[in-house]
């Protein structure tokens, strides 16, 4: 069984570097979709297989509101502003990509160094996919044009933070874990709320242009 | 269970208050008496543990106030009803300029202040790592809405920054509390534990490694709260940009809130040391003095008003995260005292100027002096408390945090800070000169309301006598020979 | 007793020696012209002339004016009592090197003072001029006088210049050295000759006569009286200096010092002619040239009495 | 000792109710109001330091008022009662200035503000002598340095003054800083806060030695520190500039001597630095003020010279007691104490003067005034007085402690066995001459061109005598600096307790040994004579006024008077190289050979110091500061990537430790 969850988030991960490759917004929210369903599901698994996972009803609360209430909701957003494309700031599309897999590389390194540090990986491969993911994120959103991206890049975060957090700990206690899922829900409704105000102010969701407060 | 209701009560029904009422003057006086009373019930809750009467209250399981947090509880509950207070004013006053902030506008700042004010108690009292971290982000969502009050390109920038950026923060200390908890589990208790105490006891027993990145994801996490260099990129823009009560929450109570965070994970840090010079403490310290000597930096060349005191607080915060990594609680609450105070006052007088001069910029503000005499009296004064200058208490909170530092022998940071200190006094004070002395550019169109000038004068007031007995009073009461 | 013979012998030589040197001084630079000069006592009947003539004062000028002249003299006729510019000059204990100095300087103050009082450009070019060369010429003249007060480890000017039984010939180096710089800066100190001419008629280049150009009068006369008393101080000083150079080289009974020291003043004053007849007036902006071997003889006076005092 | 503390306390009352009406009623009241107030205090003060001389007495104050690690503690003793007379005589010489002086700024002050600032500064300056641990005297220090620097800016609407206030705050902060890393190092080592438990300039202390030195020093305005003297003095309202430089200035010269002269064996070293440092700030200071045009500021530059004879002092006297000499450092004690009093009488006289004449004329700029002499004699009797006390002219009381100065660097020559103490001591010797002769070119200038002579405009043609008050302030002052000069053995006998504590030997009796009562009497009094007797009043023939001899070019303009520029030109010629003095000159019409239509010179100086090492050393800084300015430059992706760094830096950090 473990082997499954292994392969599952290592899929999670590889979904993660298809999203950052991806110039269309919606298709990353869908490949976003995936990743996280794929994400969740390992909760299942774990708490299927162990009895210190995560409680069946919070993977479940998981999976309805991140991979399926959240991209729904963003979907809506994009549909609303009319954007379809983002080409991306600093870095080509198909290069950021790359740069994803060698991070995905980097990840290795980190989780087997972390491994011996910590001496609790069943195996290298889910602290890799965690911690790719959540470079995959954090490369989203430095690279990415659109207020939207940076709203998955973060998501996308969380994930692999998420994911890290199952690995290792087998699930945090539930009261914290339902408050990190609100919070996150929170903060994706009031990044919407001011997405849709950036649109109304400046007629487009580009973040690359949004430099007026400076020290120039 | 009792004492949790009437502590959380005043809030609700202030939320609640801004939902219902409409009419805003009317909600204003409400919101301010709400406050008021909120900080009076803090005060009978906090005021016996900070006395050492009692030596902790728990208000729930998780939830219990001790000594520090007692005494932070009732500087942000003060600086909460002395920015609600202000608000009313403000907003009547905003009211006369055009564009006229809508009436739903200012009800859902009030109610987000509510819950924000909410957000940050808890912060206080939980003694868990994980509520920890669910208030802490509670407050960057419930204080968006605040910094996004006027609807302009610059707020709505600002906006987006701080959401953005403390988010990522965030979930570093995300991932931080999730690595503490894994290292949690390698002790007795095998299923961990994120509660502070537990892991104080268990401190020896705690995988240090992982503890140690967790640490450090934490502190990257909540330092981008706290707004220490370099994770402080998004405070100038959302203090700049919010309305001046929402800037003097912000920078009052937020980032003490914030701060207090690291010195919860620090007493779990110097737990796993035994008092040895622990790798937590050096961390902040030497952050700390970074972050003051880069925002002595910032302050020289500044061009608006209100960031002007954002990077001030910048400043203040590397002092206080030294006095965090010095292990004094007491030298913390000192410094954190007297900078919410001083910055309170100073970006509520800063709203006041921006309404009556209509410009932010330093190089469009002069002769306020002859303006307005006493905001020009009382800025001068909150300036001087704010860069530690006698009487006022934060000139002896600043030289007990550098005599601390100089008894572990310190002399790289000691020398770091007092140029960092001597610095931004140089800086502010030329750009407060500059605003202050003068002659004034068009005194014909300037108001100056005189209950603007309520609560900055009282909260300095206060200050000045703070200042006079803060060494013996007040350090009696923290108990700061003891902790250092 | 003889304390008073003395005090009464120095006050004589106070009131006669200053214009009988200024008279030498006067006749030999004739005689060396091949001119027959004036009397040799015409500085004393020109003093007593003026005190009896009438006065003009300019329309400009303040209180300065009287106040500069009293004070002028005054100070001066004090520091000749105080000075040991004569060998047998009774001690007292306000001979000081130090007080001297600034006796002079209060002189100079008031002296610049009165000739910029009626806004003459000539007075205040003078006084600019004068004020620069006090600059520079004091510090020679303290020099000079530290060194040898160094030698005898007191500022006592008396003591210092009290002829002692066994003088060592290693001094005399010291005493010349010292005498040497004092001459230079007394030249320099009088404005006279290679720095400033006294004897020019023209007001764009004087110094110490420009001062004087609105002065007249008993005014006048007791300017010229404290200028020439001056004078003898200066070359007292320095003549004591040679004085004992020579009293080194071969010791004298003091009661010869009595003579030596007034002939060497007139020695000096022959010296003074002699510069003032084979050289010319220095340009102005060189005279500070010419301060400079006054001040490097002081140096050398105080390296020799730091060099021999140190070790003895 | 009772009466004492009385009168301590009423001063300090009178202050804080000053503080206090001022705010309130500061613009409601008139100035002689508060001035009265202000004279009450000083009296109070001085006869505090009177009835003080005699009693060593410690007040520790009780809680509330606590400075976090230490409380407040004041210590009067003599030395303490010593500064404390000073700013007593001089505040109530300040007092008796003040409403007169004010009348001509009313339009530009803010007398709430200028009364509360001056009130808080005297009474922070009396607690910083006072102060006993460093707690107190940092925080009265900071507070004296702040109140001063809103009496600086208190005629704000100059942008002038507002950058005076600026370089002086910024001066100010740069001393406590340096002041507080001392402070906190012999704290560290001693573990106490108190001042008499330290033992400075010893070889175990040589670096937080060097910085209180440091701290101190940029105080007390000495070479090379001294850079925003001649800023703010002159922007400051006059008995402001008093104050500040008779007496503030010589509190950080209080607070070396305190520190470093009382106890024991010091290095060598440290006096030997003082005394170069002296000697260099007594030649640089009035070296410059020589080529100013501004009185006040001149009078600023001056009290860079008069700090460099009084470190000249200082070091004299550490040097004898760390080579056990203990005459020299007696003398040398004594002449820096001395010297102190001296310069806060003659230098707030000399303010007080300028002060009346800018008051009148309106202006302090030399090439506007002249002729002075008719329409304000007395202001003129007592500015001679001041500028020949400053000249060390005797029988004066700067002369006496200049005395003490040239005898203590005579005795250090002939009593020490150190061949570098000797040389220094012979080439101090020499550069104090030549400075004596640069104070008196200088302030005959500043006598010449401001009083005598013709108007050089019509201001100064219109001028009247200061207001009668005023004169009396000047007259005190004058007086003062008469009767203490020929005083002065009786005085420096009255100090020698002081010096022989600090030099741990006997009293060594009566140390000025000079007839200088005798001497004034004689000098004064032949003058007399001489007045009645061959100029005066006994003569038959009145003198014939006519007009000035102009060489029979015809009538004389004041145009053709000699500028202020013009007279120090040959001496400011012959130092060039460290004035980076030259000439400009602009010659209209130069084609026409020998016809020009208009030629106008100027002379033109830089202060090598200032241009050479602040004003980089500020650029430096201001672009540091510009390019951590370019950090935030607003885009939020950039900030992410700071976020990245920070993180892989402190994992590295992390992963190291």
């Amino acid at each position: 069984m473990l082997g499954l969850a292994e392969t599952l988030a290592t899929a999670a991960a590889i979904f993660g570097i298809f999203m950052s490759g991806c110039r269309h917004v919606r298709s990353a929210i869908y490949l976003y979709a995936v990743q996280t369903a794929l994400v969740a599901s390992i909760a299942f698994v774990y708490s299927a297989s162990e009895h210190t996972g995560p409680a069946l009803n919070i993977s479940l609360a998981v999976v309805l509101a991140k991979a399926v209430g959240i991209p729904f909701f963003l979907g809506w957003v994009v549909k609303r502003l009319d954007v379809r494309t983002d080409s991306g700031a600093f870095l080509p599309v198909p290069l950021s990509m790359h740069v994803s897999i060698a991070l995905f590389a980097t990840s290795y390194y980190l989780a087997s160094s972390l491994d011996g540090a910590a001496g609790t990986f069943s195996a290298a491969a889910g602290a890799t996919a965690s911690i790719s993911l959540v470079f995959t994120g954090l490369l989203f959103m430095m690279t990415r044009r659109l207020a939207i991206s940076q709203i998955i890049g973060f998501l996308t975060m969380e994930n692999g933070i998420y994911l890290l957090g199952l690995h290792e700990t087998r699930g945090m206690p539930v009261i914290v874990e339902m408050g990190v899922l609100l919070d996150v829900l929170a903060a994706v409704m009031i990044a919407g709320v001011i997405v849709f105000r950036i649109k109304k102010n400046f007629k487009h969701i580009d973040v690359t242009r949004l430099t007026g407060l400076n020290e120039q | 269970m009792n004492s949790l209701a009437l502590l959380t009560a005043p809030l609700l029904l202030w939320a609640v208050c801004a939902v219902l009422v409409k009419n805003t003057r009317v909600l204003g006086i409400l919101t301010a008496g709400w406050a008021w009373l909120y900080l009076a019930i803090t005060c009978t809750l906090a005021a016996p543990v900070s006395l050492g009467i009692e030596p902790q209250v728990t208000l729930a399981p998780g939830f219990s106030i001790d000594a520090t947090a007692s005494w932070f509880m009732m500087l942000t509950a003060t600086i909460a009803a002395g920015a609600m207070t202000h608000s009313h004013f403000f907003f009547q006053e905003e009211k006369l300029r055009e564009p006229r902030p809508k009436s739903t506008h200012i009800r859902l700042f009030y109610a987000c202040a509510a819950l924000f004010v909410f957000a940050m108690t808890a912060v206080l009292l939980c003694d868990n790592l994980g509520f920890l971290w669910i208030s802490i982000e509670a407050t960057t969502l419930l204080s968006a809405p605040l910094v996004y009050f006027s609807r302009t390109r610059h707020a709505i920038e600002a906006t987006w920054k701080y959401l953005i950026i403390c988010s990522v923060g965030i979930a570093f200390a995300l991932l931080g509390t999730i690595l503490i908890f894994a290292s949690s589990q390698h002790t007795s208790l095998s299923a961990g534990s994120l509660s502070l105490q537990q892991l104080i006891q268990l401190a020896p027993q705690l995988n240090y490694p992982l503890f140690k990145l967790g640490f450090i994801f934490c502190f990257l996490g909540y330092g981008t709260k706290a707004g220490v260099f370099p994770l402080h990129s998004w405070l100038p823009d959302a203090h700049a940009e919010a309305p001046a009560p929402a800037s003097a929450m912000l920078s009052g109570a937020l980032l003490n809130t914030a701060l207090f965070a690291i010195w919860r994970l620090l007493q779990v840090d110097s737990a796993c040391h035994h008092g040895r010079a622990a790798f937590g403490s050096n961390l902040a310290i030497w952050m700390g003095t970074i972050t003051v000597v880069a925002a002595s930096l910032f302050l020289i060349r500044q061009h608006g008003l209100k960031r002007l005191w954002a990077y001030s607080s910048i400043e203040n915060v590397g002092l206080m995260l030294v006095a965090v990594g010095l292990g004094s609680p007491g030298l913390f609450f000192l410094q954190a005292l007297n900078h919410s105070f001083a910055k309170a006052t100073l970006f509520l007088l800063s709203g006041n100027i921006i309404q009556s001069t209509g410009s932010k910029h330093l190089s469009e503000i002069h002769g306020l002096l002859k303006l307005s005499p006493m905001w020009g009296v009382l800025l001068v004064a909150a300036a001087c408390a704010a860069t530690g200058v006698p009487p006022f208490g934060s000139f002896i909170s600043e030289w007990l945090i550098l005599s601390a530092s100089a008894d572990t022998g310190r002399w790289l940071v000691i020398f770091l800070l007092l140029s960092g200190i001597s610095l931004s006094f140089i800086a502010v004070s030329i750009h407060v000169s500059r605003i202050l002395l003068g002659t004034p550019k068009a005194p014909g169109s300037y108001r100056h309301p005189v209950l603007g000038s309520l609560i900055p004068a009282a909260l300095m007031s206060f200050l000045f006598i703070l200042g006079l007995t803060t060494g013996g009073f007040v350090s009696s009461t923290l108990h700061i020979g003891g902790a250092l | 007793m003889s304390t008073i013979l003395l005090w009464l012998l120095t006050f004589s030589c106070l009131l006669f020696l200053p214009s009988l040197t200024i008279g030498i001084i006067r006749k030999t630079k004739a005689r060396l012209q091949n001119r027959v000069g004036a009397p040799l006592w015409q500085h004393l009947f020109d003093t007593i002339k003026l005190l009896r003539k009438s006065e003009t004062v300019s329309e400009n000028s303040s209180w300065i004016l009287r106040v500069n002249t009293v004070i002028n003299i005054s100070i001066m006729i004090t520091l000749a009592f105080l000075t040991p510019w004569l060998s047998f000059k009774p001690a007292t204990s306000a001979d000081d090197l130090f007080l001297l100095i600034y006796l002079f300087a209060a002189i100079r103050f008031f002296a610049i003072l009165s000739s910029l009082d009626p806004g003459s450009a000539f007075g205040a070019f003078g006084a600019s001029r004068e004020a620069t060369l006090s600059v520079l010429v004091e510090p020679a003249i303290i020099l000079a006088l530290s060194a040898v007060a160094l030698s005898a480890h007191t500022s006592n000017l008396s003591l210092v210049f009290a002829l002692t039984a066994n003088t060592p010939i290693s001094q005399a180096p010291l005493w010349l050295l010292a005498g040497a710089g004092l001459f230079l800066s007394s030249l320099v100190e009088l404005s006279r000759m290679p720095v400033d001419d006294p004897t020019t008629h023209l007001e764009l280049t004087m110094v110490h006569e420009a001062m004087m150009l609105e002065n007249s009068g008993p005014n006048l006369a007791l300017l010229e009286f404290s200028s020439a008393l001056r004078l003898v101080v200066l070359y007292g000083l320095s003549g004591q200096c040679f004085l004992h150079a020579l009293h080194c080289i071969w010791p004298f009974a003091s009661a010869a010092g009595i003579l030596l020291s007034i002939s060497i003043i007139f020695a000096l004053a022959v010296v003074t002619s002699l510069i003032e007849t084979v050289s010319v007036r220095l340009k102005w902006t060189r005279a500070p040239e010419f301060v400079a071997y006054g001040l490097t003889m002081s140096l050398l006076a105080l390296l020799v009495a730091l060099v021999t005092g140190v070790s003895s | 000792m009772n009466t004492c503390i009385d009168l301590l306390r009423a001063a300090l009352v009178l202050g804080l109710s000053g503080c206090g009406l001022a705010v309130v009623y500061g613009h409601r009241f008139s100035q002689t109001f508060f001035s009265v107030i202000l004279l009450s205090g000083s009296v109070a003060l001085f006869f505090t330091a009177l009835s003080g001389w005699n009693v060593d007495f410690i007040w520790q104050a009780s809680l509330p008022i606590y400075f976090g690690v230490a409380p407040l503690l004041i210590r009067l003793d003599r030395l303490a009662a010593l500064f404390l007379g000073l700013l007593g005589a001089v505040t109530f010489c300040a007092a008796i200035f003040s409403p007169g002086y004010l009348k001509h700024l009313e339009q530009r002050l803010n007398f709430s503000l200028y009364w509360f600032s001056l009130f808080t500064f005297v009474t922070s300056m009396a607690l910083v002598v006072l102060a006993a641990n460093a707690l107190t005297f940092l925080v009265f220090w900071e507070t004296m340095s702040l109140s001063s620097a809103a009496l600086v800016a208190a005629d704000h609407t100059s942008s002038a003054a507002r950058r005076s206030a600026l370089i002086y705050l910024g001066a100010t902060r740069l001393a406590t800083a340096a002041l507080a890393g001392g402070f906190l190092w012999f704290h560290a080592h001693t573990g106490s806060w108190n001042f008499a438990d330290w033992h400075l300039a010893t070889a175990a202390t040589v670096i937080p030695s060097i910085l209180i030195l440091i701290g101190l020093s940029i105080k007390a305005g000495v070479w090379p520190f001294h850079i925003w003297l001649p800023y703010a003095h002159p922007s400051a309202p006059t008995p402001v500039s008093a104050l500040m430089s008779g007496v503030m200035i010589k509190i950080a010269l209080y607070a070396i001597i305190r520190l470093f002269l009382f106890h024991g064996e010091t290095l060598p070293a440290f006096g030997i630095t003082l005394l170069t440092i002296g000697l260099i700030s007594a030649f640089w200071g009035v070296l410059f003020a020589l080529v100013q045009h501004d009185l006040k500021r001149l009078l600023a530059y001056h009290s860079v010279e008069n700090v460099g004879i009084i470190v000249i002092g200082i070091g004299l006297a550490l040097y004898g007691q760390s080579q056990h000499l203990p005459a020299v450092a007696c003398l040398g004690i004594t002449a820096a104490l001395f010297h102190c009093v001296n310069h806060g009488l003659f230098k707030s006289l000399l303010f007080f003067g300028a002060g009346a004449i800018d008051a009148s004329a309106h202006t302090r700029d030399l090439s506007h005034l002249g002729g002075l002499a008719k329409a304000m004699p007395v202001t003129m009797l007592c500015f001679v007085t001041g500028s020949a006390a400053i000249c060390a002219l005797p029988p004066l009381n700067g002369f006496a402690s200049k005395w003490l100065i040239y005898q203590g660097l005579f005795t250090l020559a002939c009593q020490t066995h150190s061949r570098l103490g000797a040389g220094l001591s012979c080439a101090a010797v020499g550069v104090l001459a030549l400075v004596g002769g640069l104070a008196v070119a200088c302030f005959t200038k500043a006598i010449g061109v401001s009083f005598l002579g013709r108007p050089r405009s019509h201001e100064a043609e219109q001028c009247s005598e200061a207001a009668p008050a005023m004169l009396v302030a000047q007259a005190i002052l004058a007086a003062t600096c008469v009767v203490l000069g020929a005083l002065a053995p009786a005085f420096a006998s009255l100090l020698t307790p002081l010096s022989a504590a600090a030099t741990g030997s006997l009293a060594t009796g009566n140390l000025i040994t000079l007839p200088l009562l005798p001497l004034a009497i004689i000098l004064s009094g032949g003058a007399c004579l001489i007045y009645l007797f061959v100029l005066g009043p006994l003569r038959q023939t009145p003198p014939r006024v006519c007009r000035t001899w102009e060489c029979g070019f015809g009538q004389l303009s004041p145009r053709m008077q000699v500028t202020a520029t013009s007279f120090a030109h040959p001496i400011a010629r012959i130092f060039k190289p460290v004035l980076l003095y030259k000439t400009v000159s602009e010659i209209s019409g130069a084609h026409q050979r020998h016809f020009p239509e208009r030629i106008k010179a100027d002379a033109v100086m830089t202060s090598l110091l200032e241009s050479k090492v602040y004003l980089p050393l500020i650029a430096a800084v201001r672009r540091l500061g510009r390019q951590t300015t370019r950090l935030q430059a607003g885009s939020i992706h950039l900030y992410l990537l700071y976020m990245l760094i920070a993180a892989v830096a402190l994992l590295i950090i992390g992963a190291a430790t």
